[in-house]
C-alpha cells in the first residue's frame, strides 16, 4: 500500500470501527432493556456500508432497511444522534418516533430505514428519478438484505432503474439468511448478481467482508450511475455475527461453527491485517485516537451506555456526552472532490 | 376532464419539479386524456411511461418526492393501484411524521374511480374510504370541473401527499371554470344548493343525482340543502353540523360501499356533536355491498341513482 | 395464543386441505409461535416457509383455495400484508361471487395487530376497518384465548375468506378454554359484562382495557355493560342496539384509527336504527390518527388505555 | 405428416378457427353495441391458446388474463357461454357478472380470468401448490402479456413455483406491446425466455404464431410439470392483429404495414399451408363440417349476433342456438390419454 492507498483504507477502518464499536454499545443497551423493540445489528457486515458510503458525497443519498444502523452512521448521521434514537429521545435522528428501524437524517442523506423488506429499492430509483430530471449528477443507492431479492420491489425497481438508466446503486447484502430463512431455499436463483441479466443491468458479485473490494467495485458503479450509465446491482456476499435481532435465539437455524468461521473473516481484522503487512501508516494512531469515544467505551465500562430512557426531551443525559462524539471526527460523507486521485 | 388537465398545464409550467409517471401517459396522452399535448411540451422525462408495476412506480414517486420532486401518478383505475397500498400507507403516508417534517411527500396520485360503462368489478372501485381512514393522507373527491381544477392546484401546491379521485362517468362533463391563478382550499365542503327541510350529503357523481333529486322535489315544494364535502379527508363536518341544525334531517350519498365508508364517518361525527339536532334517524345511501357486476341491467342496480336519491330523501322525511 | 395453535392443529388433523404459508412458520414455528409444533407433525408441505414476497404467496394461496386447498397465510404482522390488499380486494374477496359460487375461497388470512413492545409504525398496526369496509372478506378480531379458538376453528371450517388478527399484546394471555370440538359463529357479539348504565363496545386488547375501566367504575356503583363484537364483518350492532336501549348510552372503544373506522359504523348504525333510544350523544375513543411512534412515552400516549376508557366513561355519563 | 399428426395438426386448426371465428362475432357484437364494456379480442395469437390447451387434460386448469376468450374456448368454455356472458346474460358462464375480463368455468378447468395484470401468474402457481400437496397429477397454466412480466407478480410467481418445484406452466404470450407501449421500452430485458434464469427454471421461446411449434413446447412443459420436473417459462412471441380492445386506434403505436406483416404470419393459414402441403386428411372435411356454426355465422350475416342485451335470465334468445353449439363437437379438453403415441 502505498501513502494514499492506506490513508484511504484507514478512512475505511474508520467507518467500520465506529460501526463495530457503536453496534456493540446497542447490544449492551438492548440487554439492559434501555432500547426497545427489535435491534438488529451490523455485526459482521460492517464493510459494505463503509466501502460504499466512503465513494459518496455529502449531497447522495441512501435508503436503508431495518438492519439500517451501520448505513446512518457510515453515511454521516452522529452516533449521538443514533443512540439517542434508539434510546427514545427527542433528539435522535428521527426525534424518537422512529428507533432502531426508523432513521431518517435527510440532511446527511439518510433518506430513511424502513421496517417493511422492499420499498428502500423502489425509493432509491425515486431519488435518482429526481437526480435525473434535475440532472445534477447525485446519486441514490439502496441497501437490501437478500431477503428483499425475492420481493416483488426488487423486481419492479431494477426494472425501471434500468430502463430509464436512472443514477441509482443497488446494494445487495448478501447475509444468506432471512431471519432464519438461508436464501439458498427461498431464491430459485441464489446468485443474485447474475440477476441483473433479467434486467439488462451489470451484475457485479463481491466479498463483502473485504471493505477494500467493495470500495473497489462501489467506485466503479457509483462512477457508472454519475455518468450516465445507468444502475448497478452490487451483491455483497457476508454474514451477520449477531442473531437477526438481539436476543433472538441463534443456533437452531446456524451452526456455531459457521458463524465462527464468518467471525474469522471479520472485516475489520482483515483490513487491520493488511494495513498492518503495509506498514504502520503514520496517521494510524491519530486514527484511533479519533474514535476513541465509542471504541473506548463498551472496554471501560458496559454501564457508560447512556442511562434509562425517558421521555424524549431536547437534551440527551450527560453521561451519553464523552462516549459518543457529535460528529465522527473525519467527516464521513467526503465530497468527491476528496477521492484519491490515484482511483479516478 | 380539460379542467384537471389546464390545471396540470399550467402547474407543470410553473413548477419544474412535477412530473407525471403512469401507462400510458406519455404520447399516448394518457387512457383517459388526463396527460393530452403534455408529452409534447415536456417531454418524456417529465411525462414518464411506466411498466405495469402499480407498487413499484409508486414506491418510486416516494423516493422521488423525498429527493425533491414532485411526482404525479396517473393510475388509470383506483383498482389498479390497490397493488400499491403497501407503498402508500407504510411509507407515503409516515414520511412526514416519521421525518419530523424535514421530508416532505408533494405527491399527487390521481385516478378514476366509479360504476358505469359495464366496466365490471376491476375497473369500478371507489376505495376513498380506505384513503381517508389512514393518517398522512389528503383525500379530494370532486364533483364538477371547477372544484376538480382548483382542488387538483391546491394539492400541487402543498407538501403532503393527496389522493385525487375523479369518477369515470364525471370526466366527460363541462361546466363553468373561474379564470385565473385559484385554488380550493381542502377540507371546506361546498352548499350546492340551499335549502330547509332535509339535509343532504353527496359526494362526486351523487351530487349530480342528488341535483337531480332535489329538481324533482321542489316541485312539490320540498327544499333540500346539498351539501358536498369535495375532500373526504380532512372531512368538513362543520357545514354538515350547521346545516343539520336547520333541517333535522341528514342523508349521506354515497357510491362507494357503505360499511365503514363516508356515510358511517359523517353520521357518527352528527350523532356526537349534533344528536340534539335530529329529528329523525340519519340515513345513509351507498351503493351495494358487492362487487360491480357486469351486466348492464345488474350494474345499473348497484349504485344509487337520482331516482333512489329521490326515494331516500322522501323517506327520510316520513321518518 | 396456545388456543389458536390447538384449533390449527386438531383442524390439520382433520382436514388434509389445510396448508400453512408463511415466513418463519416452518421449522421455526412462526415469529409468534402460531405454528409451533406443526412442520414435526405435517411436514414441509403442509407448513410452508415463504420468501419475503407478501403479495405473491397471497395471491398463490388464493389459486390454491380456488383449486381446492385451505391455505392459512400466517403473515405475521399485520404491517406486512398491506402490499398484498390488490390480491385480497381484487381476488379473493370476488372470487366466490364473480364465478357464481361455484369456487370456494376458504382462505385464512392471519396476523398480528396494534400497539405495544416499542415495535413503531412498521410493526403496529391494527387495519380491520380495511378489511371490513371490502365486501366479501369476513373480519375476526378476538379478545380471549376461548373466542380466538372458537372463531378460528369456524374460519377453518367455512368457505369465506376470513382476516383473522389478534393483538400482540394479547398473545400471551392465558384464559379458560373450553373442551372439545365447538366453534363461535361469525356475527355475534359477546356481552362480556351486564350493566345497566352505560353500553361500552370494546374490541381486542380494548375489552381488556375496558373491563379494568368497569371494574374501578363499579366500586362507585357505576355499572357498564360491556359488549365485544369479536368479529367486524359481520358486525353484530343488534346486540348494541339492545343494550342501548337499556342504557341510553353509547362509547365504542378501539385501537385502530377512528376516521372512518369501527366506531364510526357501530355510530351510523344506531343512529338510524337506535336514535330514538340515545340520552346522550354517541361517543368514541380509538387510537391517535397518527403512525405509532417508537419512544415509550409516546406510544403509551396514542393508544386508549384503562385510564383513558374510564375517563371517556365518566365523560359520557356527564353528556 | 403421417395420419396422426394431421389428426392432431386438425384438432389444433379446429380450436385455432374456434377461436378466430368466435372473435370476429364479438368484435362485431361490441361494434353493434351489443358487447360493453372493454373487449380485448384475442386475433392473432390463436396458436398460443389451442397449443398449450391441448397438451391438458379436462382436470388441469388455466388461469388468465384480460384477453381471455381464446383460452376459455381452448380450454372447452362452450361458445354458446362466452357469447351469453359478453351479452350480459344470465347464462353466461360468469352468470352475467363478469363479461369479457372476468370469465369463470371451473367445471372445464378455466378458473378465472382477471381483469387485472397480474394475479392469474400467482393463482395457477397456487392451483399448482393444491396439485402438489395432493399429488394427483394436475397441472396448472398461467397466460399472461408480456405486460406482466414486468410486474412484481411475474417475480413473485415464478420464484416460488421454481423453488418449490410446483407443476405449473407459465406462458407468457409475447405480442410485444401492453396496450400502447412496446415491451422492449418497458423492459430492461426484453427476451423473455431468458429471465427464467433468475429463477432456476427453465425458460423456452417458441414462434407464437407456429400452433405446432407451441404444441411441442408445451408438451415438454406440460411433461415436466406433471412428473415433478417443476415450472417453465414458455414465451410465445406473437401479435395481435386488431386493436388493444375493440373500438380503440390503432396505428398511432404501430405502422399498418407491421400490421400487415404480422397478418400475414397468420397462424391458421400457417397450419392450412402445412396441412394442404401434408395431402388433404381423410377428417379434414368432416372437421368443418363440424365448426362449421360459429365458423360459418359470420359470413352468412352479421346479424347472426344474437338480439339486443337484456337482464340477465334463464334463458338465451332462440337466435343465437343455431349459430354456437352448446360444445365444440371434438372434446376439446382432451385427457392425457389421447395424446398421439408419436409424441410420448
Ligand atoms: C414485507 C415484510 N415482510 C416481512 C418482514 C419481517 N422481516 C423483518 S427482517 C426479515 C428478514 C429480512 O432478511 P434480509 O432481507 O435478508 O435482511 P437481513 O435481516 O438478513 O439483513 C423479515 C422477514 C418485514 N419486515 N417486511
Ligand atoms: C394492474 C393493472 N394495471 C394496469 C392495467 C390496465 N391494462 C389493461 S391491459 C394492459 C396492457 C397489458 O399488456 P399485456 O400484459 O402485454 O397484455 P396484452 O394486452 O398485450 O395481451 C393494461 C396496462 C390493468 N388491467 N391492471
Ligand atoms: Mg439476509
Ligand atoms: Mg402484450
Amino acid at each position: 500500500m502505498n501513502g494514499r492507498d492506506s490513508s484511504r483504507a484507514l478512512d475505511l477502518y474508520r467507518r467500520m470501527l465506529l460501526i463495530r464499536r457503536c453496534e456493540e454499545q446497542l447490544a449492551r443497551g438492548h440487554q439492559r432493556g434501555l432500547i426497545h423493540g427489535a435491534c438488529h445489528t451490523y455485526v459482521g457486515q460492517e464493510a459494505v456500508a463503509a466501502g460504499v458510503c466512503a465513494q459518496l458525497g455529502a449531497e447522495d443519498v441512501v435508503f436503508s432497511t431495518h438492519r439500517g444502523h451501520g448505513h446512518a452512521l457510515a453515511k454521516g448521521v452522529p452516533p449521538r444522534e443514533l443512540f439517542a434514537e434508539l434510546l427514545g429521545r427527542a433528539t435522535g435522528c428521527s426525534r424518537g418516533r422512529g428507533g432502531s428501524m426508523h432513521l431518517f437524517a435527510p440532511e446527511v442523506g439518510l433518506m430513511g430505514t424502513s421496517g417493511i423488506v422492499g420499498p428502500c429499492i423502489l425509493q432509491a430509483a425515486g431519488a435518482a428519478y429526481t437526480f435525473k430530471l434535475r440532472a445534477d449528477g447525485r446519486v441514490a443507492v439502496a441497501f437490501f438484505g437478500d431477503g428483499a431479492v425475492n420481493n416483488g420491489a426488487f423486481h419492479e425497481g431494477l426494472n425501471m432503474a434500468s430502463i430509464w438508466k436512472l443514477p441509482v446503486v443497488f446494494v445487495c447484502e448478501n447475509n444468506q439468511f432471512a431471519t432464519e430463512v438461508p436464501f439458498s431455499y427461498s431464491a430459485g436463483n441464489p446468485d443474485v448478481a447474475s440477476r441483473g441479466a433479467a434486467y439488462g443491468l451489470p451484475g457485479v458479485a463481491v466479498d463483502g467482508n473485504d471493505v477494500l473490494a467493495v470500495d473497489v467495485a462501489a467506485e466503479e458503479a457509483v462512477r457508472r450511475a454519475r455518468e450516465g450509465g445507468g444502475p448497478t446491482l452490487l451483491e455483497c456476499r457476508t454474514y451477520r455475527t449477531r442473531p437477526h435481532s438481539e436476543g433472538m435465539p441463534d443456533f437452531t437455524y446456524r451452526t456455531r461453527e459457521e458463524v465462527e468461521e464468518w467471525k474469522a473473516r471479520c472485516p475489520l481484522a482483515r483490513l487491520r491485517v493488511k494495513l498492518l503487512e503495509g506498514g504502520t501508516p503514520r496517521n494510524w494512531r491519530r486514527s484511533r485516537r479519533k474514535s476513541r469515544g465509542p471504541s473506548r467505551t463498551p472496554r471501560s465500562s458496559p454501564r457508560k451506555v447512556p442511562g434509562p430512557t425517558r421521555p424524549p426531551r431536547p437534551r440527551t443525559s450527560t453521561r451519553s456526552r464523552g462516549s459518543c462524539p457529535r460528529r465522527p471526527s473525519a467527516p464521513l460523507a467526503r465530497s468527491r472532490s476528496c477521492r484519491p486521485p490515484s482511483r479516478r | 376532464m380539460q379542467a384537471t388537465l389546464e390545471a396540470l398545464t399550467e402547474e407543470m409550467a410553473r413548477d419544474p419539479a412535477i412530473f407525471v409517471l403512469g401507462e400510458g401517459i406519455g404520447k399516448r396522452g394518457g387512457n383517459f386524456r388526463t396527460t393530452a399535448g403534455l408529452y409534447e411540451r415536456y417531454g418524456p422525462l417529465r411525462l414518464c411511461d411506466t411498466p405495469i408495476c402499480e407498487r413499484g412506480f409508486v414506491g418510486l414517486a416516494c423516493g422521488a418526492a423525498m429527493a425533491g420532486a414532485r411526482p404525479v401518478v396517473d393510475f388509470m383505475f383506483v383498482d389498479f393501484v390497490l397493488d400499491a397500498l403497501g407503498e402508500i400507507f407504510n411509507q407515503i403516508a409516515k414520511v412526514q411524521y416519521m421525518s419530523g417534517g424535514r421530508l416532505r411527500m408533494p405527491v399527487l396520485l390521481r385516478g378514476c374511480i366509479g360504476v358505469g360503462h359495464s366496466a365490471a368489478t376491476h375497473h369500478s372501485g371507489s376505495y376513498h374510504p380506505l384513503f381517508a381512514h389512514i393518517p398522512g393522507l389528503r383525500v379530494a373527491v370532486p364533483s364538477n370541473p371547477a372544484d376538480a381544477k382548483g382542488l387538483l392546484r391546491h394539492a400541487l401546491r402543498g407538501h403532503d401527499p393527496v389522493v385525487f379521485l375523479e369518477h369515470r362517468e364525471l370526466l366527460g362533463v363541462k361546466g363553468p371554470v373561474p379564470e385565473g391563478d385559484w385554488e380550493i382550499p381542502f377540507g371546506r365542503a361546498a352548499v350546492v344548493r340551499p335549502g330547509k327541510d332535509v339535509t343532504v350529503v353527496a359526494l362526486s357523481l351523487m351530487v349530480r343525482h342528488a341535483l337531480a333529486a332535489c329538481a324533482a322535489l321542489e316541485k312539490e315544494g320540498i327544499s333540500v340543502e346539498l351539501i358536498d364535502p369535495r375532500t373526504v379527508a380532512p372531512l368538513d363536518v362543520d357545514t354538515v353540523l350547521a346545516s343539520v341544525r336547520k333541517t333535522g334531517r341528514l342523508l349521506i350519498v354515497d357510491e362507494a360501499f357503505g360499511p365503514f365508508g363516508l356515510g358511517s364517518e359523517i353520521a357518527a361525527q352528527v350523532a356526537e356533536r349534533g344528536l340534539d339536532q335530529l329529528d329523525a334517524p340519519i340515513r345513509r345511501l351507498h351503493g351495494a355491498h358487492a362487487p360491480t357486476p357486469y351486466s348492464p341491467p345488474l350494474e345499473a342496480a348497484v349504485a344509487p341513482t337520482a331516482k333512489t336519491v329521490e326515494r331516500a330523501i322522501r323517506d327520510l322525511l316520513e321518518d
